[in-house]
């Protein structure tokens, strides 16, 4: 009997083999690539929440060009090689018009020959380690220069740090970030000694050793201070290993780069109060767009107690841009609206204009917060001005050469002024 | 400019007010001091003065303000500028007057703003604070007060400690202001050398942070006796602080151990004694955190006994879940271990689904209750954090009840009987399928006790079980199946192993060899440390 | 040579169902090729570029089933470690494909990979010389998954490590690979992996004629190995395996090396699972740590389940059902997929021990018994 | 000078004509039963944890000799067996058969290929193959992975084959799964397999155990005829049986030998009797209730 109906279903699923149903053209595609499952869920959903927030706003507006939107969410499934796929799927199946996707650099790496094979158009709403930038790709989220840097200039100058601990998980973005700020550190004239370097793998639940090991390094007489590029799943655990072991914020603060108010919901942030965290927006910023954006969010989510974060920003920014960008190209075609993003403006949610440059990153302000005990951040300092985000790094020695400008004569993502030669391109 | 201006202006205003009711006590002049009204206006770069002012001006009349403001409830009416202190927090905040303590009902968040108070301020407001607690009743304040001063010793600090250590009578504390007047003494060039080596003498046995610091500074001191005495002094020192280092990472290794043993103990019964490669055992361990969760939810000011609900309730949802696994899918398997992977596998999916759509992905606040939190200080050099402690305890408890379980109660005696024999037992009459389901009712029931215990340590999230089921088959498989001491060494075998690799491979690596000894072992030792005798084991 | 060829032919190649369902499978791939290289774009028999490349990955899936199934369902060795073959053939293959970006690469250095410039890394490593040789790569892609079975099983079977110890200890080896391959000092790209590559022997690897071409060789390798292990599996020791796995202690008292059988058989095995591993990279574009992950082993395992093992085909079907209903359901309902996987496995282990296979086996005896009752009667 | 002298006398060792390197002299694969022994068992002690099994066991088994194992439960005839085969390993005492192969360095396979075959208490054929298969799988042939990948059935093989199959009447079955087969078959079967596979020595635990009264009657047959060619020792419970073909029966006690000789000198062994002493006998002095 049983046996029947597993049969008749597997039949049933293996009838619509047929090639994937392709919708009329009369709505205008917005494809959703994020993890609904798998470990990076936990960050991702919100996004893709955000974006469908987003598309249900504009089409109240009357959509674009006289057409709807419609969303496309598809699963990836935080594999790796699932992105590539799905994006190929999203693109030649789906046929849409723009994606809004990826969280980690592995996904995005993943992504970028396809999109640029495809010649589609991808927003990447997330910090990131910078060193790319792509004629397909608009990087929402703060480089390295937009968060990293900031925050150690913050930490020397208004807390006088003299010791620097360089906590991150082991992989691309900590890894780049901690290259950047030791090169930036020692051009200050860090000692070398006085940089404690350390990385862990995904996940890492067992902080009890390294936690002790910074206290130890930090009780040298000179104010220290921990730069942590640890990975979302690892931060609660690492913090309430720090409470445990009674280092407090005035002791030993830690300026985190991958902490948004979503990470502090998952944790007790009693014992966080006065640790830092460099971003290019925090919920607690009064403005009228933020205060809109904000309850916009717990309507749509129909959460009062739903928090909104820096990355969900970066996707606000990119999808008004990209709207805009469609009204002036007056198409959704990816050349003519590739070239008519460069320069487009749409407010923060944190007053002033975000200007999307050549390289195809945001100038941003860049803001130095303070956990406080509601998982709030307490803004304690602000660049004066916006921040352009750099695709390639001054303190790389393989990149400081390298410039990325996507408007004529250059065209091109990685242009090396040395040599005036163009590499790396997948077309 | 004109700040200054309306501050003078205050002043006029206030002077009669204040002299009026000078004779009802200092708080109400305070109340009005025009310093006072700085915080309310003086941005947070320039707080720090306004703190020296007011510490010259009021002293400790102030202590309740500082305290107040260095913990972040500080407010002020928008209105009319007076100080507000917040009491309570999250939805029910109430506000009072700040000295008088007068509350005031109708204030609503709204009509309030705070005195922002940011990292360099804390620091400024704790030493202040230090400085006025000098002369505090409480002695363990005053000995951490001065603590808290050691690392700023300066002429007048050091005419007040002088002062105090005639007058002190609490030995500890004197000795504490001892090391400091001594710990001046030697790095004070103005002194005599022999006055500086007889200090450094004293401190040679001190483990305080900052008076290491002050010898290492001292060890390139100009004058070379000085500058030597401090050196061995440090060396001395140091050793002890090694010693003590070596036990602290002994207890990391202790509390890793106890993690896995508590995340592995339950598989060591279903997989041990059932024979059934149980994969959504991680599941069993995040539906506990997940019920400890939704415990604290639902009495959420009574945090600290929380937890003695929610060991009990993740037992049972666990175990629940345990039985109802068993009936529906294990049963059906017996004799096939190998499928009983695959299913659970299955299982293990359709859990960390549910628990994704019913509690969404983000991972879950559990907060740790006030008794489980903080550390327990032997000495300022060696302190171990209570709830790894707590835990360490609650994980050989649990062990030791669910041996005197399987040794002396008749559940036992069936377990252990079917697991030895199955079809005898079933002839002698023994339920098996009954043994079964409790069993692994139990198994499961231990694996969600162990999610009460890890949401104090880490995420509670969908991936939480995913984070230790393999470790927790290394630990059985390594300690032997069907062994429950087995687990027990193996668990702090590997925890201890892995924290002392730790320091010189870093985590990733140790990990590595950690895993690639336990398959090494198993070649010389194919069952295990302690692997299970006679026929059962065929 | 000569001697191995008429070994193959001689004998019964395989059980009755493998020729057919090679030229089914043959024929497909063909037509499918066909119709994507041939046929206009808009043509509704157009088979999209993007259907092609998912194939091509199910049939490397297909491959490694398969691997997993001559192991488990003809030996009983339950080997929760497969993964870790398949991507070591895969990252051989990726270091290939990345020496050939040469100087292509964001960085434009004609030497080192990208990760390695901005991690500023001086040299190459000693471990990647040798690879921008196609033939040393393929060398290496089988060479060091057999490698490792044979370190691996020479210990494990030696030692008598059976049952579930061994899935056990399979699967913390693929574990330890895991944490290693994440780690960047390894130099193999650390979680991001390899990835970007531009082009394979030369052929653009983006132009549909090479991904068609790569889809064809799979799905003749495929063929090609299926009907080589069926020939082993029916030879004399098919039947060793097969006594192996039901009663290991009697094969050996009627005088066989079991160990050694065994741990032939699992490199044999690992073998093809890091040629599948190999052929997936350029297909799917990327290689990472993730692919060790112990959670994709059993999910081969799994696919073999489904199928039906101790049927190589069963295996095959098990990988393409599986996985295609994957696709459907990240497609059909993103939040709810998961469900409906692990509910599958749940009623394949219980209601289908045999697979589908096994189903079809007992639909078909069931028709058989009653016509022979219409024939007694 | 003397060192050099030395150094030439080991070259000259090393390149004499006459002999060839150790690890290059065929290992002696024929039995030497130079004296009419092909099984010398000499001071076996064996213990699972406290208990022993076997307790300094001495027993000489002539070749071509047919010899009857009896004794109560736990007197240690299988674990002998065992121990024969290699499955399990003595604490002390050595095993050799005939002068030149000590079985206490070999593992099963080896001990097997040097022709001793062993059938189990509890019938263990390949229940998934047919038959035909289980009597191929235990051929003598060359066991090692690569030859019995190429290997292909003999005509001389197969006629082989067919005959151990009339010899245990399987004709039938034989492309039938092994699986399918009654008890009693599968004991057939198992006993087929130790012929097909020609040893010089076979092990039988309980051959009888499930067989009607003919069947019973026909493996007495065998094993008598098997006799004289072959050496067999059989290990049997029942009496009846055991009196049809001894010659010669050992009994076993405690782990040790506690008596040998002809069924009649056993029955009327004063320690045997002793040993079972207050066991009722039935009149015939038979010992069968108490040995079973």
């Amino acid at each position: 009997m049983k046996i029947k109906t597993l049969a008749s279903a597997i039949a049933l699923s293996g009838a619509t083999l047929i090639a994937l149903p392709s919708m009329a053209a009369d709505t205008i595609k917005v494809g959703v690539l994020h993890s609904l499952s798998g470990t990076m869920a936990i960050s991702e959903t919100t996004l893709k929440d955000t974006v469908l927030m987003m598309v249900e706003e504009q089409n109240k507006k009357g959509g674009l060009l006289g057409k709807k939107l419609e969303a496309v969410v598809v699963d990836p499934a935080s594999n790796w090689p699932l992105f590539a796929e799905k994006t190929r799927e999203l693109l030649t199946e789906e046929e849409v018009d723009v994606i809004f996707g990826c969280w980690t650099s592995v996904s995005r790496k993943s992504v970028l020959p396809v999109i640029e094979e495809l010649n589609g158009l991808m927003f990447y709403p997330v910090q990131y380690e910078g060193e790319e930038s792509s004629k397909n790709v608009f990087y929402t989220g703060a480089a390295p220069n937009q968060q990293a840097i900031p925050a150690v200039n913050y930490l020397k100058d208004e807390l006088g740090v003299e010791r620097w601990v360089l906590a991150g998980t082991d992989y691309v973005y900590p890894r780049t970030t901690n290259k950047i700020l030791e090169a930036y550190l020692k051009d200050m004239g860090v000692a070398e000694e006085d940089i404690m370097i350390n990385y862990t793998p995904f996940g890492h639940s067992d902080w009890q050793s390294i936690v002790s090991d910074i206290n130890k390094f930090g009780s040298a007489g000179k104010k220290t201070a921990v730069v942590s590029t640890i990975n979302g799943d690892a931060n609660v655990p690492f913090y309430k290993e720090l409470g445990n072991q009674g280092i407090s914020s005035e002791d030993i603060p830690v300026v985190a780069f991958s902490v948004g108010e979503e990470e502090l919901s998952g944790l007790d942030t009693t014992p966080l109060v006065g640790h830092l965290a460099a971003w290019n927006y925090f919920q607690s910023v009064e403005t009228e767009e933020n205060e809109e954006f904000i309850t916009q969010w717990k309507a749509f989510t129909k959460n009062p107690d739903r928090v909104t974060n820096d990355p969900m920003e970066a996707t606000f920014i990119g999808f008004n841009m990209w709207a805009n960008a469609v009204k002036d190209a007056g198409t959704t075609d990816v050349d003519a609206v590739e070239q008519a993003m460069i320069g487009q403006e749409t407010p923060n949610l944190t007053g002033g204009v975000a200007v999307m440059n050549k390289n195809h990153h945001l100038s941003k302000p860049v803001l130095i917060g303070e956990i406080q005990d509601d998982g709030q951040f307490e803004t304690v300092w602000e660049t004066d001005g916006v921040v352009a985000g750099d695709a390639w790094s001054d303190f790389l020695p393989g990149s400081k050469d390298l410039i990325a400008d996507w408007t004529d004569p250059v065209k091109c993502g990685n242009y090396n002024t040395e040599t005036k030669a163009c590499s790396g391109q997948n077309y | 400019m004109n700040a200054i201006l309306t501050l003078c202006l205050l002043i006029g205003a206030l002077l009669p007010f204040s002299v009026a009711h000078a004779a009802t006590g200092e708080a109400t002049v305070q109340s009005g001091s025009p310093m006072l009204l700085e915080l309310t206006k003086t941005k947070l770069s320039k707080m720090p003065a306004v703190v020296e002012k007011l510490e010259a001006e009021g002293g400790d009349a102030y202590l309740p303000l500082f305290r107040t403001w260095l913990a972040g409830n500080l407010y002020y009416v928008k209105s009319n500028r007076s100080l507000v202190e917040k009491m309570g927090s999250g939805k029910q905040v109430t506000f009072q007057a700040m000295f008088s303590g007068d509350p005031m009902p109708d204030l609503k968040k709204k009509q309030v703003k705070k005195v922002k108070v940011n990292n360099k301020l804390r620091g400024k407001l704790r030493s202040v604070i230090a400085r006025i607690q000098l002369t505090s009743e409480d002695s363990s304040v005053r000995e951490a007060a001065v603590r808290e001063l050691l690392a700023k010793l300066d002429k007048n600090v050091i005419g007040i400690l002088e002062g105090l250590h005639v007058k002190e009578q609490n030995l500890d504390v004197k000795a504490m202001i001892a090391t400091a007047l001594s710990l001046y003494a030697a790095s004070d060039k103005s002194n005599s050398q022999s006055v500086r080596l007889s200090a450094i003498e004293d401190l040679s046995d001190s483990l305080e942070n900052d008076v290491r610091n002050g010898l290492t500074k001292l060890t390139n001191d100009s004058n070379k006796a000085v500058a030597a005495a401090a050196d061995e002094a440090l060396v001395s020192i140091n050793q002890r602080v090694e010693r003590y280092a070596l036990v602290d990472q002994l207890f990391f290794g202790l509390s890793l151990g106890s993690v896995l043993l508590l995340a592995s103990i339950g598989l060591a019964i279903t997989f041990g004694v059932m024979g059934v490669i149980n994969m959504a055992h991680g599941e069993m361990i995040m539906l506990g955190a997940y019920t400890t969760y939704v415990v604290q939810l639902m009495m959420p000011n009574h945090i600290d006994y929380s937890i003695w609900v929610a060991i009990p309730a993740a037992f049972l949802v666990s175990g629940l879940m345990g039985v109802l696994i068993e009936r529906l899918v294990i049963c059906r398997l017996h004799g096939r271990p190998l499928e009983t992977l695959l299913a659970t596998f299955g299982i293990s999916l359709i859990l960390q689904q549910l628990v994704r759509t019913i509690f969404s992905p983000l991972n879950r606040q559990v907060s740790t209750p006030t008794w489980m939190s903080g550390s327990l200080e032997i000495n300022p050099v060696l302190s171990l954090t209570l709830n790894r402690l707590y835990i360490l305890a609650f994980a050989l408890l649990v062990f030791m009840a669910l041996v005197l379980l399987l040794k002396k109660s008749s559940l036992g005696l069936n377990v252990r009987a079917v697991s030895q024999n199955r079809n005898m037992a079933k002839a002698m009459g023994v339920k098996t399928e009954w043994v079964d389901a409790m069993t692994f009712g139990l198994g499961s029931g231990i694996a969600g006790i162990a999610g009460v215990a890890l949401s104090q340590l880490t995420n509670v999230g969908p991936n939480l079980g995913q984070s230790y089921i393999i470790d927790s088959f290394m630990v059985v498989v390594f300690g032997g199946v069907g062994n429950l001491m087995g687990t027990l060494v193996a668990a702090f075998t590997l925890g201890i192993a892995n924290k002392f690799l730790e320091p010189t491979t870093g985590a990733v690596l140790a990990a590595i060899l950690v895993l690639v000894f336990i398959i090494l072992f198993i070649q010389k030792r194919p069952k295990g440390l302690f692997p299970q005798k006679g026929r059962a084991a065929e | 040579m000569i001697k191995l060829l008429n070994w193959f032919s001689a004998g019964r190649t395989s059980g009755k169902y493998t020729l057919p369902f090679v030229v089914i499978l043959l024929s497909i791939t063909v037509l499918a090729s066909a119709a994507n290289l041939l046929l206009p774009q808009d043509s509704a028999l157009y088979v999209s570029t993007y259907s092609i490349t998912l194939l091509g990955k199910y049939l490397c899936y297909a491959m490694l089933a398969l691997a997993v199934d001559i192991i488990w369902g003809y030996c009983g060795i339950l080997s929760l470690g497969h993964g870790a073959f398949f991507a070591l053939g895969g990252y051989a293959m990726g270091m290939y494909l990345m020496r050939q970006i040469g100087d292509r690469g964001v960085y434009g250095n004609p030497l080192l990979p990208d990760f390695m410039v901005f991690l500023d890394w001086k040299e190459l490593p000693w471990f990647w010389l040798g690879m921008d040789q196609f033939w040393f790569a393929m060398v290496m892609a089988v060479l060091v998954p057999g490698l490792l079975a044979f370190v691996f099983g020479w210990l494990a079977f030696r030692s008598r490590v059976t049952g579930v110890y061994l899935s056990i200890m399979t699967q913390a080896l693929t574990y330890a690979l895991l944490l290693a391959f994440f780690r960047n000092e390894m130099g193999f790209g650390g979680n991001n992996g390899l990835t970007d590559f531009k082009e394979i022997l030369g052929f653009d690897l983006q132009a549909d004629t090479t991904r068609v071409s790569l889809f064809l060789i799979t799905a003749i390798l495929l063929a090609v190995i299926l009907m080589l292990s069926q020939r082993i599996l029916s030879s004399r020791l098919g039947k060793v395996t097969l006594a192996v796995r039901d009663s290991e202690a009697r094969t050996r008292f009627i005088g066989y090396r079991t160990e050694c059988y065994k741990v032939w058989l699992f490199v044999y095995s690992a073998v093809i699972a890091g040629v599948a591993g190999a052929l997936y990279v350029p297909q799917v574009g990327i290689i990472n740590p993730g692919e060790f992950s112990p959670i994709n082993s059993i999910e081969i395992v799994i696919w073999v389940a489904v199928g039906g093992r101790g049927t190589l085909i069963g295996a095959i079907i098990g990988a393409l059902l599986v996985n295609y209903a994957k696709t459907r359901f990240t497609a059909i309902m993103p939040d709810g997929w998961l469900f409906a996987l692990g509910a599958l496995f749940v009623l394949v282990t219980l209601y289908l021990p045999k697979g589908l296979m096994g189903l079809y086996g007992q639909l078909t005896s069931k028709r058989l018994t009653k016509g022979e009752q219409e024939a007694a009667s | 000078m003397s060192t050099l002298d030395q150094s030439l006398q080991g070259l000259r060792d090393t390149f004499r004509r006459d002999q060839v390197w150790p690890f290059l002299a065929p290992e002696q694969a024929q039995v030497d039963v130079g004296n009419q022994m092909i099984l010398y068992v000499e001071g076996l002690n064996l213990s699972f944890d406290g208990f022993k099994a076997l307790n300094n066991l001495n027993l000489y088994v002539g070749d071509g000799e047919l010899r009857c194992l009896i004794g109560a439960n736990g007197a240690g005839k299988t674990t002998l067996m065992d121990v024969i085969t290699g499955k399990t390993q003595c604490d002390s005492g050595t095993v050799y058969f005939g002068q030149n192969h000590n079985l206490l360095t070999k593992d099963e396979a080896d001990i097997a290929q040097l022709g001793i075959g062993r059938k189990f208490q509890k019938p263990t054929v390949f229940e998934e193959q047919t038959v035909f298969d289980n009597l191929e799988l235990s051929l003598k042939t060359d066991k090692r992975v690569l030859p019995t990948l190429f290997s292909r059935l003999s005509p001389s093989e197969i006629d082989r084959i067919d005959e151990v199959l009339a010899i245990i009447g399987l004709r039938k079955q034989r492309f039938m799964k092994a699986g399918a087969l009654s008890h009693g078959q599968k004991q057939w079967l198992e006993i087929g397999m130790l012929l097909v596979s020609d040893p010089r020595l076979l092990l039988i635990d309980e051959p009888v155990a499930g067989m009607t009264a003919q069947e019973t009657e026909r493996t007495a047959e065998l094993l008598t005829s098997l006799a004289g060619e072959r050496t067999v020792i059989v290990v049997e419970h029942d009496m009846e049986f055991v009196r049809s073909i001894a010659r010669t029966v050992t009994v076993l006690h405690q782990g040790s030998v506690l008596a040998e000789g002809t069924m009649d000198q056993i029955q009327n062994n004063k320690d045997v009797i002793e040993v079972y002493l207050g066991e009722e006998q039935d009149d015939e002095g038979n010992l069968a209730g108490v040995m079973a």
